[in-house]
């Protein structure tokens, strides 16, 4: 049986290259899956602590993570389509104007 | 010891399949890994007892956000962008410091584990068998306790499709055609 | 006793019929996929006045095993433009994803790999999908025109369709009350009737929706040969082609099992509890044992001989398997066999029944066009699937209220047939409308 | 380097148009037609046809053969019609000479050509409908056609480039039992036809496919100068067997069906309608096939006076006209060729803008375009 340290040190492992693609890619779309990594170590650890608990709620609420993911991507996405139709382009650092 | 090996097997792929997704130049590449880590992660749900999560991941991570992704890297054609991605020197200090921060949460997991009675992590599991039937279990839990944040939810990805839909809408294209 | 020696014996006596039933899955599908290719073309020369594949082996048996054998040692082509990694990868993904959801589907009582997995149409739905991955990866990477349009195409119907096919598959799983599959079958078992009797309209929209999802005519836009080619099959060839194509036909088997499973009553025979009808149980060894006979009568009608010997083989096979079928009859400590191998034979004989519809289609049926596809599942399938639902669910309500079955279920069909002829009428006049005012007069070409 | 069609920089998002190559290899440009589409999505905004490779230069070789020599040649332009290409050519050469084929010839031609109308409709609509999607009429009509290269089989020997006429009549006399075998083709072929029309004809994908695409109104029809089924099916009532009777078409009563909105579905209906047209010809004509020589009076050798002449038929496709000016050699001066695929080609352009890829090919199928005649 696997100690939940196990799980809890594969989480941060994931959640940490998660936050080095988000500050050190410059494509936004990379660093949106970057976010979703994130978003997925955290599924990790609700889900590993709902069978530590014997208790669903964990998983629940990884699913409203799940849901929260889907539409960030779905409105990410969205933006990112709109600025490249603009600005052909979708590099984090050449998004320099705050209104186009 | 099956269940060491599956979580070896899974883990192993899922951190390594991180980090391609990051340092891969190639955007596609990156969503190819990415989704081999979500599923390799799924795997992990699975050797958790979370069934429903598992196919809810399989369906709704890599069937729909990936796929999400991947129309939207191919519809920007990123080789334009991609020549000039380098590694920049404060992005390597980011970098570093993040991975201080992670040795520090790692240590903390780690000696919280060494010391008996001093923590959360040391808990044993409950049996596996509290979660079964883990669908029934969870549309118990969902549709019960956790009924308002659960609609919510479904106004928030309502809101999400609406916003996407006009903030992707081509308008040039809606007054010729 | 070595001790991880011990280990593995352990696993595998815990393990070994979702092993075997892995096993055979792997190694018999792709020869089965081979072999639905050759009847579909078989059937297709019947229905063209023609004979179809006749050199290779008698009646063009051996076709299959041909054709694998010239796509294996055909040169492997990629583009040089392409992008190798991808295209490597995503036939294997479309491929893969086929022979994984197969684990879930159960051929027959006993004869599942994820036997205890309680979501197990999910399963199969979920991982099934995870093909068009292959088919939008492998688009994308051969860079060609061609290829990426018809990844477009592929990618917007899967994501239209696989909407309409699920809340049709939920319509069936509130019937069923489970997601498990074999409790799905179970719950047929105890209505005492097939699901596509319960809620036919669901039946339907699922049967178009399959054929969507699976890239077959009259949707068969992603590869519609006389517009893109080959979609985005069009820079792929030798065994990268055969694995899209095995995936694609694999995926055929897959939809045909959800259907079975979930509107065909799986592996149930008909009428499974009407007990003077029990003697459809050796139905199966009869069946065969004719068609053993029947190769017998044609053998004498052959022209070569080789073919009468062939047929004479044919005839031994079917008798051998008839053989099979009825021994456990006569044989008593083989007697639990009995339900796993009738319920193999009853469900091969439905999922093949199911693929029939799909060459029958294909053969009779022009192509959609690609706006006349998205309108056929945003405006049709979807809201009506949506209305489907409603009314199965309104139809359990008035039956745990007392109101017979039959009456509940036969007035909300009424009721979504309805909706579904206003949605079509509704729909023709708006498309007529469309039509014609995109018919303004431009100025002159050239 | 490469075409600089396949190096476009565009991209499947923003301003910038896609260009699709379509053909010269390409499974529904029926022969090798390349055709660059620019393309907003889906969504055709303009199509460049590229032709010419399949020019053998039909018009040059001309210039360099007798008379005869010349006759198969022009078979081999609109292949699937060869009968009707080689009835031109003899016509308009029997004009320039001033010689009339013979009563019982001119029959034959005429129950000839209405059968290769017949075949080279069911070409059109077997490939049509395959662009479309259906399968199963290419098979049918490829069964019934076979019929009717029997019969030519056994007339000249040849199934597909005939050079079944000679100038001034006709070779060889019709073998024994060609009524019947007429005859029996004929009325069969009534229930064949019925067998497409169930398969196509009310199918609601069919219609929804064909309905309102590629519309061509009479006006632009004869801007573009379109003939034949094309110009007949934006309701424009111009047949040349009935306008200018040639060969025996002025002996027997049909019809000349017409459509209404020049769309796609009319077209095909107007086809439908005029093989049973051509059937009803036929009928007629093998009633009575009079007596009597098959060669008007026309020498070994050919020399025509100097002089011109154009003469025009109406071929399955459109109106296929010869122009040939003679200076009293052996050998033509000039033939000029109008073929009807290459002209009715030039609607392509007006017909596909606005609609989708989908609708491309069945334009193109539409159209009844033959390579070989396009580029000759």
């Amino acid at each position: 049986m696997m100690s939940p340290a196990h799980y809890l040190f594969l989480s941060l492992a994931l959640f940490l290259i998660g936050c080095v693609g988000v500050v050190t890619r410059r494509n936004v779309i990379v660093v949106l899956m970057s976010i979703e990594l994130i978003l997925n170590a955290v599924n990790i650890n609700l889900v590993l602590f709902s069978r530590i608990f014997g208790d669903a709620a964990g998983q629940v609420f990884a699913l409203f993570i799940i849901a929260d993911a889907a539409a960030e991507a779905a409105v990410g996405l969205g933006i990112i389509i709109a600025f490249f139709r603009n600005r052909e382009t979708v590099l984090a650092d050449e998004m320099d104007l705050l209104k186009w | 010891m099956l269940d060491s090996i599956l979580f070896y097997f899974f883990g192993g792929v899922a951190v390594i399949g991180a980090a391609l997704m990051v340092t891969r130049r190639n955007a596609i590449h990156s969503a190819v890994f990415l989704i081999t880590t979500l599923l390799a992660t799924a795997g992990i749900f699975l050797q958790l007892g979370a069934e429903f999560l598992f196919i809810a991941q399989i369906i709704l991570y890599v069937g729909g956000i990936m796929v999400l992704f991947i129309f939207v890297i191919m519809l920007v054609r990123l080789d334009v962008a991609l020549h000039h991605i380098r590694f920049r020197m404060k992005s390597l200090v980011v970098t570093i410091v993040i991975a201080v921060l992670g040795a520090e949460a790692g240590a903390i997991i780690y000696y919280a584990r060494k010391l008996p009675g001093q923590g959360l992590f040391i808990q044993n599991m409950a049996p596996a068998s509290n979660l079964t039937p883990n669908s029934e279990k969870l549309a118990q839990s969902l549709f019960t306790n956790y009924l308002l944040p659960f609609e919510i939810a479904s106004v928030l990805l309502l809101v999400a499709m609406v916003g996407a839909v006009v903030m992707a809408k081509n308008k040039k294209r809606t007054e010729d055609s | 006793m070595n001790p991880t020696l011990h280990a593995i014996l352990v696993f595998l006596q815990t393990w070994w019929v979702e092993l075997t039933s892995g096993v055979v899955i792997v190694a018999v599908v792709p020869l089965v996929a081979g072999y639905v290719v050759l009847v579909e073309r078989k059937l297709m020369a019947d229905m063209q006045a023609r004979l179809g594949p006749m050199r290779v082996g008698p009646h063009g048996l051996l076709q299959p095993i041909a054709d694998a054998v010239k796509l294996l040692i055909k040169e492997d082509i990629i583009p040089d433009e392409a992008d190798r990694l991808i295209f490597w990868l995503a036939p294997v993904i479309s491929m893969t994803a086929a022979l994984t959801s197969m684990g879930a589907i159960a051929f027959g009582p006993s004869f599942q790999v994820a036997r205890d997995i309680n979501i197990g149409i999910l399963f199969v739905l979920g991982v099934s999908s995870l093909g068009f991955l292959g088919i939008i990866l492998g688009g994308w990477a051969s860079n060609s025109h061609y290829s990426i349009m018809g990844a477009l195409r592929s990618t917007a119907q899967l994501v239209s369709y696989e909407t309409a096919g699920g809340l049709a598959i939920i319509a069936g799983l509130l019937l069923s009350g489970t997601l498990s599959i074999s409790g799905i079958v179970a719950a047929q078992e105890k209505y005492h009737v097939w699901f596509i009797f319960l809620a036919p309209v669901a039946a339907f929209i699922y049967l178009v929706a399959s054929i969507a999802e699976t890239n077959r005519a009259p949707f068969d836009l992603p590869e519609a040969e006389s517009e893109l080619v080959a979609g985005y099959m069009t820079e792929y060839s030798g065994f990268r082609w055969a694995l899209y194509f095995l995936g694609e036909y694999a995926n055929m088997i897959v939809v045909g099992s959800i259907a079975t499973t979930l509107f065909l009553g799986g592996w149930l025979r008909p009428f499974p509890n009407v007990h003077w009808l029990n003697w459809l149980d050796f139905l199966p060894a009869l069946i065969i044992a004719l068609i053993g006979v029947y190769s017998i009568y044609r053998a004498g009608k052959q022209p070569v001989m080789v073919q009468t010997g062939f047929m004479w083989a044919v005839a031994l096979a079917c008798f051998a398997v008839a053989l099979i079928f009825a021994m456990p009859w006569f044989v008593g400590t083989l007697k639990f066999v009995i339900p796993g191998l009738n319920g193999a034979f009853w469900f091969l004989l439905k999922v093949s029944a199911y693929i029939y519809v799909f060459m029958w289609l294909r053969f009779t049926l022009p192509r959609y066009r690609f706006d006349q596809l998205m309108h056929l599942g945003w405006y049709i399938l979807i809201p009506l699937a949506i209305v489907n639902v409603f009314a199965v669910g309104v139809a359990m309500l008035l039956e745990s209220n007392g109101v017979n079955r039959w009456l509940a279920l036969i007035l909300t069909t009424l009721v979504t047939l309805v909706f579904a002829i206003l949605l079509v009428r509704w729909h023709d006049r708006r498309t007529e409308s469309a039509s014609t005012a995109s018919l303004a007069p431009d100025s002159y070409a050239g | 380097m490469q075409d600089d069609a396949l190096q476009d920089n565009s991209t499947l998002l923003g301003a910038d148009e896609l260009i699709l190559n379509m053909g010269p290899q390409h499974p529904s440009t029926h022969g090798v037609l390349r055709v660059k589409l620019k393309l907003d999505g889906e969504r055709v905004r303009g199509t460049e046809c590229v032709i010419g490779y399949l020019h053998r230069g039909v018009e040059k070789i001309a210039e360099n053969r007798t008379y005869q020599q010349v006759a198969p040649y022009v078979d081999r332009m609109d292949y699937v019609a060869a009968i009707s290409n080689g009835l031109g050519y003899c016509e308009a050469v029997e004009k320039l000479l001033n010689v009339e084929a013979p009563p019982r010839a001119r029959v034959i031609r005429t129950i000839l050509t209405e059968l290769q109308r017949i075949a080279s409709h069911l070409v059109w609509l077997g490939t049509h409908a395959l662009d479309i999607g259906a399968l199963t009429p290419l098979f049918y009509c490829m069964r019934e056609r076979e019929e009717i290269l029997k019969i030519f089989e056994k007339y000249c020997g040849a199934r597909l480039t005939t050079h079944a006429f000679r100038i001034g009549g006709l070779q060889y006399e019709a073998y024994d039992g060609f009524e019947k075998e007429v005859e029996r083709f004929c009325l069969d072929f009534e229930r064949r036809i019925q067998e497409y029309v169930d398969l196509l004809t009310g199918n609601s994908i069919w219609i929804g496919r064909t309905r309102n695409v590629g519309v061509l109104n009479a006006a632009d029809c004869i801007a573009l100068g379109a003939s034949g089924p094309i110009l007949r099916a934006a309701g424009v009532k111009w047949d040349l067997r009935k306008a200018q009777p040639y060969a025996a078409y002025d002996q027997y009563k049909f019809e000349i069906p017409v459509g209404t909105n020049g769309d796609t579905y009319d077209r095909y209906m107007v086809r439908i309608e005029e093989m049973r047209q051509s059937r009803l010809i036929c009928l007629q004509a093998i009633e009575k096939i009079p007596e009597g020589a098959i060669m008007g009076k026309v020498g070994k050798v050919i020399k025509p006076p100097a002089g011109e002449v154009y003469h025009s038929i109406e071929a399955p496709k459109g109106i296929l006209g010869y122009y040939i000016v003679s200076d009293a050699s052996t050998q033509p001066y000039r033939v000029r060729i109008r073929p009807p695929s290459f002209i009715n080609l030039q609607a392509l352009d007006k017909m596909v803008r606005g609609h989708l890829v989908a609708d491309v090919v069945a334009i193109i199928g539409t159209l009844d375009i033959v390579l070989g005649e396009v580029d000759r």
